[in-house]
């Protein structure tokens, strides 16, 4: 029996990785996720039959309960909400990784520190994942406050409380503090939810996505740690697996924004920011109004949508959609170019166009859509700023130097559908609205959009 | 002994993931992300075998399904969402 | 126990396998199948232990001794081989 | 210390793993061969610490005589004659396993049928590589007859003989025949000798390189099966590591030759073609001179050289390497089209080629340049054959339909090196050599070369 449980084990992650492997590809991906998902019921169900598993009642009430909040949850959440639910249910898996840890110890089995040493990680890493993404869900919904919140010391704070976190650690896997050891573990829980509140309250209400990657990476790592504990193979997997997940969409995130992870994490950037945005310098602004830019669009052969995060405050995107379908029957090229980091989360603008019915081959990247943009008649950036901002590439002073964008200011005609000359993320001025061959369309973006649908029919 | 062999795994199982996760194209990384992190609910059989062992005190017991509660909202809410989510991902002809 | 450990490490290690090789280009080819021939000569590993051990049978000396020459024939000549080749694929500018 | 030698096993397949990864691009390939040479290195110095190893004596023997032949053999040996000196080397793989198999056996540590099950797969297909490389080894030097050698009655003698290994390894394990295990074991080691044989022999010299490559992969299957006798994980992991990959290339090359495994290994390909070849039906074939050859080439714009096989044969590359540089000191922009299977073993071009000093930036996959092809101003095929032959595209009867091809009849102007008329590997016509724009200069592709650059000098 023991063994037929460790081959499930090997069944369950074998699972796990077809899963992963088949998300690489549009096509695959909805199964993909079915399988990796039928690979957590085996691990369920096997566990259930472990011997080691006797009672039920309280498994099955807590397992109602998750089942229960996690399925109207995952319900009930509006598509544009997708960052906070990932954080959030990135904490609760942290949590559990803490609960985990605590169980086993209170339980007893813990003698050694070969034992006591992965529950100290899971407790740490557990903790801090979860006050972390509670922190972080705060934030992107805006229930505290978005901005760095930076107060002198800070360092100075953080170097001390690691520097207690070892040291409790350190006693309570010697063993040394023997009467007080239960008091020290707590004092470990304790620190490990003070640690994931200061590491992202410091930290920018829009730099979130790359602390929910992370966050996500280390929820990972408390499931290996807890794997260690509790000596499950499948757990370690599974573990790594996501660790090493989160961790590359952090790395790809930090790249597509040219900063650096110590950057994101220790600069408050966004917090002076802010005050920059709405510059006025650079030369004249040519406003266009919905009726003209109908002209223009009607005359083009090809139309290149470039979305951002603009389209997702607005909600525009099925107007869009609606649009590009207009033009199509008008006989016009349409496609979509997408950056990697359009947005507030990675892929943000595919979920949405997705969700909006737009095919997944009509979008394209910007390395397949730069080289040929001089033929492109009609750019059409949509909420978006920073990523097709041109001094990215121009201007070497500029903080986003050196990011990769959509060099939409290279195609024949571009009109940007923004509410103001406001900044966007970066809080930097865009030379882009300046450009001779350039209109602004001023407005909410969906309902521009819907005037110009309007002008088609 | 047994600390190398999961070590072992544990080496492996990073690299493979590197390598997976590499290969997955922007447009589905914001379901990567969910999914991912529905895997890492995996801690939720860890969970059952602390709750469910026989003979252990309240305390334990408490904690245990607490995590099992968490770990299975994990598990159900980021399989589904995920699922809603590649569900609207489609090509058209 | 120790069979469960070693079988997953087997299942990771044959994933870790095809999705390394899967990205090699063609070009490389040639050399990776000389290569990859060099890390077979890995059960020199093997070899080693079996005619190292001590009080065995000559029988059992002289199977490890050619077992040894024959897996390190395999892992120098493999290797030196393969070096001899991708010396070779240069850039030049 | 046993656990530092269980650490020092960890790092070494890490570096082993890191290598192959290295491997994927010629920038880094050498240093990636290195580091895998340094995992070896690493996991035999910690093996020799082992407290298991004791007598040193032996060893030592075995090593340099290994080392001694290794090194020669490796720097000997000539570049077109790398097919044959990987085979040589993985049967001697092969061999290692089942002689540690064996070695294992007589030291009488096995007793369970949980380490005689592996000893009988280390044994059954380390000496099946062995014999079965050795084969490939005397059909690709011309050593044995290369044609397929089929007699009738032949898979029923292989059923039989697999029926009886299976019988075999069964009664030995199950330690049922305790009195005479010993005989048994040696009847496996015999059983599995002439299996190498058998399943090479009816293979045609030419689908070696397939051969070579599953060999390949078996010997990493040997090595895995070892591993489980010494229960030994580094073992395990480069086996598997090797397995996977002799599974891919052997993939890849039946792909890029449109066949299945079962027909390389079972049909006897390449017996019958032979008679096929040096058709003529088709049309009126064009001769050129070397010299109107250099007025085509001297005129062209840009040119695209595709080699095959017999730029092999002709040991022509260096030629081509100097009329390379040649016309691009004329002004012509010159690249290198290779087709995954020209030659006979994947990625032969790119060896020879990167032997006579052909810089790899110039060499494009077919993808790459197809889709420009009428851009072309010359192709100049330089003794290959099937993988131009545009009967794979067009001609749905024909045996290698399918097959993708690198499609030089869409250029302006084609040449074609060869000596004959004569077929090539798939012994089937080409209908290029009849196209209007194609032209024909027949000699061998080194001579014919060399009088082309001495028309330019
Ligand atoms: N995707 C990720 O993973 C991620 C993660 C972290 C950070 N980021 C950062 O986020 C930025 C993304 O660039 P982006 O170009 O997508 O967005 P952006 O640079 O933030 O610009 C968004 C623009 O949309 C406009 N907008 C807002 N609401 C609108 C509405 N209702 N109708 C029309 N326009 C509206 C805003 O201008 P108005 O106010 O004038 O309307 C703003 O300039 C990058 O700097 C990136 O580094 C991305
Ligand atoms: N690369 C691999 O891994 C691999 C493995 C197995 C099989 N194959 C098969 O091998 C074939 C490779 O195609 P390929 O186009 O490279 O070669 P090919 O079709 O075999 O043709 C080679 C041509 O070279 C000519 N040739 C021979 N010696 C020559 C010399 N000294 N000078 C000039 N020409 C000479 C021959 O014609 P003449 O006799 O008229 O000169 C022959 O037609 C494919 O069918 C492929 O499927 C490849």
């Amino acid at each position: 029996m023991e063994h037929i449980v460790e081959l499930c084990y090997i069944v369950a992650a074998i699972l796990f990785i077809l899963g992963l492997k088949m998300l690489g590809s549009p096509a695959t991906a909805r199964r993909g996720n079915m399988i990796s998902s039928l690979g957590m019921l085996i691990a369920v169900v096997v566990t259930l039959c472990h011997r080691d598993v006797v009672s039920f009642q309280w498994i099955v009430i807590g397992a109602i309960i998750g089942t229960i909040i996690g399925a109207l949850a995952a319900r009930l959440v509006a598509m544009t909400a997708m960052p906070e639910m990932v954080a959030l249910f990135n904490g609760f898996g942290g949590i559990a990784s803490l609960l985990l840890g605590w169980g086993e110890f209170h339980g007893g089995g813990a003698v050694s520190w070969f034992k006591l040493l992965p529950i100290a990680f899971a407790v740490l890493i557990g903790g801090l994942t979860f006050t972390g993404s509670l922190i972080a869900y705060g934030k992107l919904t805006g229930k505290i406050e978005t901005k760095p919140v930076l107060f002198p010391g800070q360092q100075v704070v953080n170097a001390f409380l690691l520097l207690a976190a070892i040291v409790c650690t350190a006693l309570y896997c010697s063993g040394s503090a023997s009467g007080a050891q239960y008091q020290i573990f707590i004092v470990i829980v304790v620190l490990s939810f003070i640690f994931g509140v200061l590491a992202v309250i410091p930290i920018g209400g829009a730099d979130m996505p790359v602390v929910i990657a992370l966050l996500n990476s280390y929820s990972g790592l408390a499931a290996c740690a807890a794997g260690f504990v509790i000596l499950n193979n499948v757990l370690i997997v599974s573990g790594a697996l996501v660790g090493a997940s989160g961790i590359i969409l952090t790395k790809i995130m930090c790249k597509a924004m040219n900063r650096s992870l110590a950057n994101v994490l220790f600069s408050g950037f966004g917090g002076a920011t802010t005050a920059v945005g709405g510059t006025t310098e650079g030369g004249e602004v040519r406003p266009i109004t919905a009726e003209d830019a109908y002209y223009v669009l009607e005359a083009a052969g090809s139309v290149v949508f470039v979305p951002g995060y603009g389209m997702a405050v607005a909600q525009a995107q099925h107007a869009v959609r609606e649009l590009g379908e207009l033009l199509e029957g008008n006989g016009t090229e349409v496609r979509y170019a997408i950056h990697p980091v359009a947005g507030r989360m990675p892929g943000h603008m595919n979920v949405l166009l997705a969700e909006a019915n737009v095919s997944y081959d009509q979008l394209v990247e910007p390395e397949d859509v730069n080289p040929a943009m001089e033929t492109v008649d009609v750019c059409m950036i949509i909420g978006a700023n920073d990523v097709v901002n041109p001094a990215a590439r121009d201007d070497e002073s500029s903080p986003i130097y050196g990011m990769p964008i959509i060099e939409v200011d290279r195609a024949k005609t571009t009109i940007v559908l923004k509410r103001s000359m406001a900044a966007g993320f970066a809080g930097i001025d865009n030379p882009l609205f300046f450009k001779e061959n350039n209109r602004m369309l001023f407005g909410d973006a969906k309902s521009s959009i819907s005037t110009l649908i309007s002008e088609f029919k | 002994m047994i600390a190398i062999f999961l070590l072992f795994i544990l080496v492996l199982a990073i690299f493979l993931g590197f390598e997976l996760i590499a290969k997955v194209p922007s447009t589905l990384h914001t379901p990567l992300m969910s999914g991912s992190n529905a895997i890492s609910g995996i801690t939720i059989v860890g969970a059952l075998i602390v709750t469910g062992r026989s003979g252990s005190e309240t305390a334990t017991i408490i904690l245990g399904t607490l995590a099992v509660a968490f770990a299975t909202i994990n598990v159900v809410g980021g399989y589904l969402v995920t699922d809603r989510m590649l569900a609207m991902f489609k090509k058209k002809y």
